[in-house]
């Protein structure tokens, strides 16, 4: 029993860092710019099909990653130089529908160029292997590395954000561009550079679970709809939120599912906790958030209203 | 240094300034006056590019930057304390200070100098503080861009009756060291104690202009477009 | 009696009603290339000018009503076919047998068809959905497994899978865990199936599912722990999965590789024109093309007597590629299940192979159920 | 001074426009089905149903949405509760449309009350999420409900009857009833918009804090709007079952509050006969799209951006550029 | 008439202090003006009294009745009405309509779903006379968010006029409203004193000594005077604190 526990914590601790390289760029582009962005899980499918791409051209991981990454930025520059630069300015429910939009666009264009079967990429050599655990469990090294790689994102996105100028320039372009503006800095080109920041993350992010899981259309919407559970646990705007908001869910997600129906024999029959844990199981994620919202309603970290 | 002509500008289908004139030059004081809803703030908008002029031209340090994004304004050397404080909520008061920050002789420590309330609230976030304190802050931060001239909109609303004398003192110290300021006050008899020239406005045009010794000479002025 | 209008005039329209968007569009896909690749193949089929309409029902069963009532009412289509899954069948259903027109569903086969709500108007061309998890249970059952570890999406299909599953398994269970519908990371699960260390793994994962639990289960080293599956490891998801699932097992009706005349004439074909090895999706989707061909052959394209056209869709009288192939009185088929593995074929792709024959002749438990 | 009287004269004109825009709609929907029946396509007139349906859903967030700033992302549990009405009691054997529009609307009602006083804490996009969780749980408890179909959802045998009647049962009187309930739901939307009751909605929308600071407590006025609308919804959820004669959760995923959404917003915010618009013609779209191209999403993916870049107001707002409907203001 | 009490109010932000037991009377019916610097508190303790914000100890009472646990709204209903320093409007609504909310706030129920309310003219009627108090009646049909800074602070007012207060707060009604016009309003002010008791904030001192009977000097959240208007003026501390010179050209 210690031993599954300690073992769904560290898939908890992967799930999370997971979540949070979406959900940051989600919660910058959120909180800062003030966009709703629905077409960010659009940018996650889309980094996973670009390294799929250049890692079967390359033949390599790592050159398909190299290769992905100036190419998210470029997709990032141009979503943002088409559509969403028009959209600062709009209300939430207009960039609701126009992004709504990108995401029908790129999921039939996904489809168009890469069919409608799933792709897969090769794990590489080196991170291929599991690690020991105590007793007769192992762990895989690439879950570990993308816990890493994760957590080094997440330090170096705070401090920018909390220590920064331009972290500091993001927040106050937040609540007010046109002063920004009017005090002499580019606030176009600072929103462009944020937002491809947060598209860049959310590629990488794609591109890291493509070895893990299959590339397929769907992936974007079903990673969209817990981005913003785990942007609004944490209160939007915050990346300190965004982080404890994706390492909560993801935590309760495997826990509960595995330690769930565990607790509930303890106060009920078999029979009846078996079905309730089945009704619960799937709403657990929605349960949290709907018990955060309504203790903080503004989140873990958000600026009440 | 700042020279408008002919600016008209409006919102939406209406317009609001029909043809204003308004030249400052370096080191030099000029007030905008004029009533509630005449077209003062909406001149300073479109010079700063936050309302897109239709018509006229905008000239700073001789280049024309009529229309352009109001980020160059700024970077021309304008410096902004916009009506109503508008200072960032979510940013303390030192990252107010800070984050537009350029630089040159006005640092933070001058500034807390000038404000020394402002320093013993540096944590607290710009929302957390009273509306006097919002307004120090924004001047402030205007200051800390250090332009050549700073457009001052209604930057003494809601300050105490001993602020309020210590900004003018810092006005008349800014003058002193050669900068250039553009200031609209209600307090026009503060204002005739440093100010060079003056320009009254009357729905969205220039109706009076001239020097503060004219402006004394000619208490119709005051009584005709100002009602003080 | 009800004569759909269309049973007269001289054009033999059939309605194709898949699941073609979103990502489980690979096996609408599938099925659709398969029908079409025996239209292709038979030329007018029925020997009857021949019209073929294909929709897209998008996954969404109110949509696919309409879809389907639209193939009926205004298309006049005399055989609607598809879909892929339960629910849309549960929603199309009544629109289309209640206006006479005759469904074949290639794929789904949910218990309440084959039993109680049986339909003269209703025929499959699959199997009855326990029937596969069934052949794995059996399986199971036969190497003496003591306990065996389940785990399903948490949907009406996924319970039906397990509780098929154990309908001729006897053993204990080492764990029975049901996923969150779509989940895509299975760590947690794996993590529970190390730690348990059961005799095997059973699983019902279609789809993108079932790639990512096929491939993480390779990566967790878990592979010296038999996988047995049903709709999991096919020949839609093996191209994704590659040699992660080489060795896989799984219960079905049908591997492109059952050595039938018939059979190679379709494989080949299909790999000729698509360039990827054909599924059971293809295969069933590619019988009720024959099917509606012999039928239609037999009556000499005349639709109007529905008696007659119902007697000759059931006595399924052309060549399946899977070899013996019989309508049972609830309009399931009768036929033979085997145990087929996923392996890497000789031309480089991958594909299931039959390793045993499981169940011959196997009826469906609900077809007694059945008052027709 | 300017003269005071002209000052009086009450500021009805947008909503007289609509009003307007709204009857032409209507009219346009009466003439369908005999001008289907001429074209020989007689077939619109069940997808017909299905469009009036969802646009009562849409007018009905609406209501909350357009005039009360309450972006419910959870709608769709509404459409269901509607759906799962029909089924649950014509499986006990009721049969009338009106009972079970009381019985849908009851549960509405109830689960209305007790979600939104939940969900009313938060604000902006956080009600929005508070309002999906709700929506999930009422979704994922239709999945595991295992006497009604669970995923599968179950078939209906007939269509509900209407006080005895059988009304429903041909095509076209389904679309006349429709047609009659979007009118009558339209009416009241309409009337209670324009009401001191929905005013006091717009200004808690528009300002909550100055509302309370003149004596207004914002949380009635959005829960008695909240529950409002998800009644009015379920009669949507009603109807759509009766349509499809087929009900299962699928009515109530979060991709159908969301295309509610969108329905409202392309028809334009806050005007009740724009989301009515909106609702035919995202569907008309997806018709017409679907018979064109299999890649018919991308194109209406691109109508919906170019939508929102050229037309801020919607379709609305669109009518309002090409001079075709007054503008406001 | 009403009056209001305030006994030992406090109310911290984290560490700080800002209204550090603050009792006062506001006699019915006379303007008491509070002044003191910037950031004393003057804001905090309106909102305290109003209700907006909850105080962390101490009493507030509407004629004799305690009001502390009540909510913003509910203190509306007993007559207690505010301005807002930094404006706070309706901006998509007219001007008129601004003020008809208000004025319908008073008038009894809102749960009323069929009458269409563009249409009652009492509502209207009302609300122009608010407005025209405020000097704002030529704008009655243009929406607020157009209108300019000055005219923003009018509405402002003109809507706590509408609410027909017993108890009328202001927080410097006069911030941004110039020249003649503030003459106007001091002097309407003035018309009304009597009719309601009032708490007024104002840095503008011409405005302050011209119209209120009791002044209140507020610094770091304590009352340090409380009187008639020459005696604070005159108060040395107070001139430190607060005037320093400017009340020399003033007066
Ligand atoms: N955003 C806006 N949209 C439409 N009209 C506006 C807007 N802002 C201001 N106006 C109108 O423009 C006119 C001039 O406004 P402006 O703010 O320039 O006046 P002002 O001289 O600064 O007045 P104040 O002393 O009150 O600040 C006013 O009539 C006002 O109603
Ligand atoms: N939410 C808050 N959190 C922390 N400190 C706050 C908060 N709100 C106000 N303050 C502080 O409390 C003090 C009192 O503020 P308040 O707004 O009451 O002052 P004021 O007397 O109205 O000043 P002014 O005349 O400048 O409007 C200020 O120093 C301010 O910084
Ligand atoms: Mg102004
Ligand atoms: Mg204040």
């Amino acid at each position: 029993m210690m031993n599954l526990f300690v073992l769904q914590l560290l898939n908890g601790l992967q799930l999370g860092v997971l979540l949070f390289l979406i959900a940051a760029g989600l919660t910058l582009v959120f909180g800062i710019m003030d966009v709703i962005n629905l077409a960010h899980g659009v940018l996650y499918m889309v980094g996973a099909y670009l390294i799929a791409t250049f890692a079967a051209a390359t033949g390599s991981f790592w050159w398909g990653l190299l290769l992905m990454l100036p190419a998210a930025v470029i997709v990032g520059l141009v979503v943002e130089f088409v559509v969403i630069r028009r959209l600062y300015a709009r209300s939430h429910l207009d960039q609701v529908l126009a992004t709504f939009g990108l995401v029908m666009i790129a999921n039939e264009a996904v489809k168009m160029i890469w069919g409608a079967s799933p792709l897969s990429v090769p794990m590489p050599d080196i991170l291929s292997g599991s690690v020991p655990l105590m007793g007769p469990l192992k762990y895989p090294v690439y879950r570990i590395a993308i816990i890493v790689a994760g957590l080094a994102v997440a330090a170096g996105l705070f401090v920018m954000v909390n220590y920064t100028r331009v972290g500091m320039l993001l927040r106050a372009g937040a609540t007010n561009r046109s002063i920004v503006s009017a005090l002499g800095v580019d606030i176009n080109r600072l929103f462009a550079i944020v937002f491809t920041l947060g598209a860049v993350l959310a590629c990488l992010a794609g591109a890291l679970v493509a070895p893990i899981l299959s590339v397929d259309t769907g992936m974007g919407e079903s990673v969209l709809i817990l981005t913003f559970v785990v942007v609004v646990i944490g209160g939007i705007g915050s990346i300190k939120g965004a982080f404890l908001g994706a390492l909560l869910v993801a935590v309760v997600d495997t826990l509960g599912g595995v330690f769930g129906p565990i607790l509930l024999r303890e106060v009920l029959d078999p029979a009846a906790a078996g079905q309730m844990g089945r009704v619960l199981a799937p709403m657990l994620v929605y349960i949290l958030m709907a018990v955060i919202l309504f203790a903080k309603p503004a989140g873990l970290f958000g600026r009440p209203a | 240094m700042l020279d408008v002509s002919g600016l008209e500008a409006g919102y939406g289908e209406s317009q609001i300034l029909f043809g204003i004139d308004l030249h400052v030059q370096a080191g030099e004081v000029v007030t905008l006056l004029g009533r509630n809803g005449m077209g003062k703030t909406t001149t300073i908008k479109s010079i700063f590019g936050l309302v897109k002029p239709r018509a006229g031209r905008i000239m700073i340090g001789g280049k024309d930057l009529t229309g352009v994004e109001p980020h160059r304004i700024a970077m021309a050397g304008l410096g902004y304390v916009p009506e109503g404080r508008q200072i960032f909520p979510t940013l303390n008061v030192e990252e107010n200070l800070r984050a537009t920050a350029r630089p040159g002789k006005w640092t933070i420590a001058r500034i807390y100098d000038l404000f020394p309330r402002l320093e013993e609230r540096r944590r607290n976030m710009g929302d957390q503080l009273s509306g006097g304190e919002q307004q120090m802050l924004a001047i402030g931060r205007a200051l800390m861009i250090n332009p050549q001239l700073v457009v001052l909109d209604e930057a003494t609303e809601g300050l105490a009756p001993l602020i309020r004398a210590d900004i003018w003192a810092c006005l008349k110290r800014l003058k002193d060291e050669g900068e250039a300021i553009l200031v609209i006050d209600k307090n026009v008899d503060a204002l005739t104690r440093i100010a060079d020239h003056h320009v009254v406005i009357e729905k969205g045009c220039v109706v009076w202009s001239g020097t503060t010794r004219e402006i004394l000479a000619t208490p119709e002025v005051k009584d005709r477009f100002l009602h003080v | 009696q009800d004569v759909p209008a269309a049973a007269n005039d001289d054009v033999l329209k059939i309605g194709l009603i898949y699941t073609l968007s979103g990502p489980p569009a690979a096996l609408g896909e599938q099925a659709r290339d398969g029908f079409l690749l025996a239209a292709e193949s038979l030329g007018d089929i029925g020997g009857m000018k021949t019209e073929i309409i294909v929709v897209d029902d998008e996954g969404r069963p109110d949509l696919a009503a309409d879809k389907a009532r639209e193939l009926v009412q205004r298309d006049g289509v005399d055989f609607v076919v598809g879909p892929i899954f339960s629910n849309i069948l549960m929603a199309i259903v009544q629109p289309v047998t209640s206006t006479g027109t005759i469904l074949i569903s290639t794929n789904a086969g949910t218990s309440t068809l084959a039993g109680e709500a049986c339909n003269p108007n209703f025929y499959t061309t699959s199997y009855q959905n326990d029937q596969n998890h069934e052949v794995m249970g059996a399986y199971a059952e036969s190497q003496g497994y003591q306990n065996v570890f389940l785990m399903a999406p948490n949907y009406q299909a996924g319970q039906d899978s397990l509780a098929g599953f154990k309908h001729s398994y006897t053993g204990a269970t080492a764990g029975e865990v049901f996923t969150e519908l779509g989940q895509l990371d299975f760590s947690s699960e794996l993590a529970q199936i190390a730690a348990f260390q059961p005799d095997a793994v059973f699983t019902f994962m279609p789809g993108g599912m079932g790639v990512n639990l096929v491939k993480q289960y390779s990566q967790a080293g878990l592979t010296s722990i038999p996988f047995l599956s049903a709709f999991t490891v096919d020949e839609t998801t093996l191209p994704a999965t590659q040699d992660a699932a080489v060795g896989m097992l799984g219960g079905a009706n049908w591997a492109p590789d059952l050595e039938t005349e018939a059979n190679k004439a379709f494989v080949d074909g299909y790999i000729a024109k698509y360039n990827a090895v054909p599924g059971t999706y293809a295969m069933q989707a590619y019988d009720a093309a024959q099917l509606i061909d012999s039928a239609v052959k037999k009556l000499g394209g005349d639709l109007t007597d529905r008696d007659a056209l119902r007697a000759a869709i059931h006595e399924a009288d052309f060549d399946s590629p899977r070899g013996d192939f019989s309508f049972g009185t609830n309009n399931f088929p009768v036929q033979d299940f085997y145990l087929v593995e996923a392996v890497k074929r000789e031309d480089g792709m991958y594909g299931t192979s039959v390793k045993e024959k499981i169940f011959d002749d196997y009826v469906d438990n609900y077809a007694a159920q059945c008052k027709m | 001074m300017t003269d005071a009287t002209a000052a009086i004269t009450p500021v009805r004109r947008p909503l007289a426009g609509r009003l307007k825009a709204a009857l032409v709609l209507f009219a346009v929907f009466a003439l369908m089905p005999p001008l289907a029946s001429a074209l020989n396509d007689p077939f619109y007139v069940l997808i017909g149903t299905r469009i009036l349906a969802y646009a009562i859903a849409a007018m009905a967030l609406d209501l909350i949405l357009g005039y009360g700033a309450m972006v419910s992302f959870g709608h769709a549990a509404y459409l269901g509760f509607g759906a799962y009405a029909v089924a649950i009691l014509s499986r006990h054997g009721v049969n009338d449309l009106m009972l079970q529009i009381l019985f849908a609307a009851g549960i509405s009602a109830v689960f209305a009350f007790i979600t939104g006083a939940i969900s009313l804490r938060t604000k902006g996009v956080y009600f929005i999420m508070i309002t999906l969780a709700f929506g999930q749980m009422a979704f994922f408890f239709f999945i595991s409900l295992s006497a009604y179909g669970g995923d599968d959802g179950v078939g209906l045998a007939q269509r509900s009857t209407v006080f005895g009647m059988d009304l429903l049962k041909s095509d076209f009187g389904q679309y006349y009833v429709t047609l009659a309930l979007l009118i009558a739901l339209f009416f009241f939307c309409h009337r209670v918009v324009g009401s001191r009751f929905g005013r006091v909605l717009s200004g808690i929308r528009e300002n909550s804090t100055r509302m309370e600071a003149i004596g207004y407590s914002p949380f009635r006025y959005q829960l008695t709007a909240f529950i409002i609308s998800g009644c009015i919804t379920s009669v949507a959820g009603v109807i759509l079952a009766n349509q499809a004669q087929f009900v299962s959760p699928a009515f109530m995923s979060w991709h159908r509050s969301g295309e509610l959404i969108v329905m409202v917003v392309l028809g334009g915010v806050g005007t009740l006969a724009g989301p009515i618009a909106g609702a035919v013609a995202a569907l008309m779209l997806e018709e017409w799209l679907g018979a064109l191209s299999k890649h018919w999403k991308l194109f209406f993916g691109i109508f919906l951006v170019l939508m929102v870049l050229f037309s801020p107001r919607g379709i609305t707002g669109l009518l309002q550029q090409l001079g075709i409907a007054r503008k406001q203001e | 008439m009403t009056s209001l009490t305030v006994r030992n109010l406090t109310k911290s932000f984290g560490a700080l202090k800002v209204t550090d037991d603050v009792s006062l009377d506001f006699a019915s019916g006379e303007i008491h003006a509070i002044i003191g610097p910037n950031g004393a508190g003057k804001t905090t303790l309106i909102s305290q009294l109003s209700g907006q914000l909850r105080s962390d100890s101490g009493a507030v009472a509407i004629g004799g009745r305690d009001v502390t646990r009540l909510s913003m709204p509910d203190r509306v209903k007993l007559g207690l009405a505010r301005s807002f320093q930094i404006t706070s409007v309706l901006p998509g609504f007219t001007t008129l309509e601004n003020v008809a909310l208000a004025v319908q706030a008073r008038h009894g129920s809102s749960f009323r779903f069929f009458r269409t309310v563009a249409n009652e003219t009492a509502l209207n009627e009302a609300a122009l006379a608010a407005l025209r108090e405020a000097g704002l009646d030529h704008r009655a049909e243009i929406r607020a968010k157009s209108l300019s800074h000055g005219e923003h602070r009018r509405l402002e007012l003109a809507i706590a006029l509408a609410t027909e207060p017993k108890i009328l707060l202001l927080d410097e009604p006069l911030a941004g409203v110039g020249g003649e016009d503030a003459d106007t309003f001091v002097a309407n002010l003035q018309k009304l004193k009597g009719k309601f008791t009032i708490v007024l904030i104002e840095h503008d001192m011409d405005a302050v000594f011209a119209l209120a009977d009791q002044v209140s000097v507020l610094v770091y959240g304590r009352i340090i005077a409380t009187g008639s208007p020459e005696a604070v003026r005159s108060d040395p501390e107070v001139r430190t604190a607060y005037l320093g010179d400017e009340v020399g050209e003033v007066a």
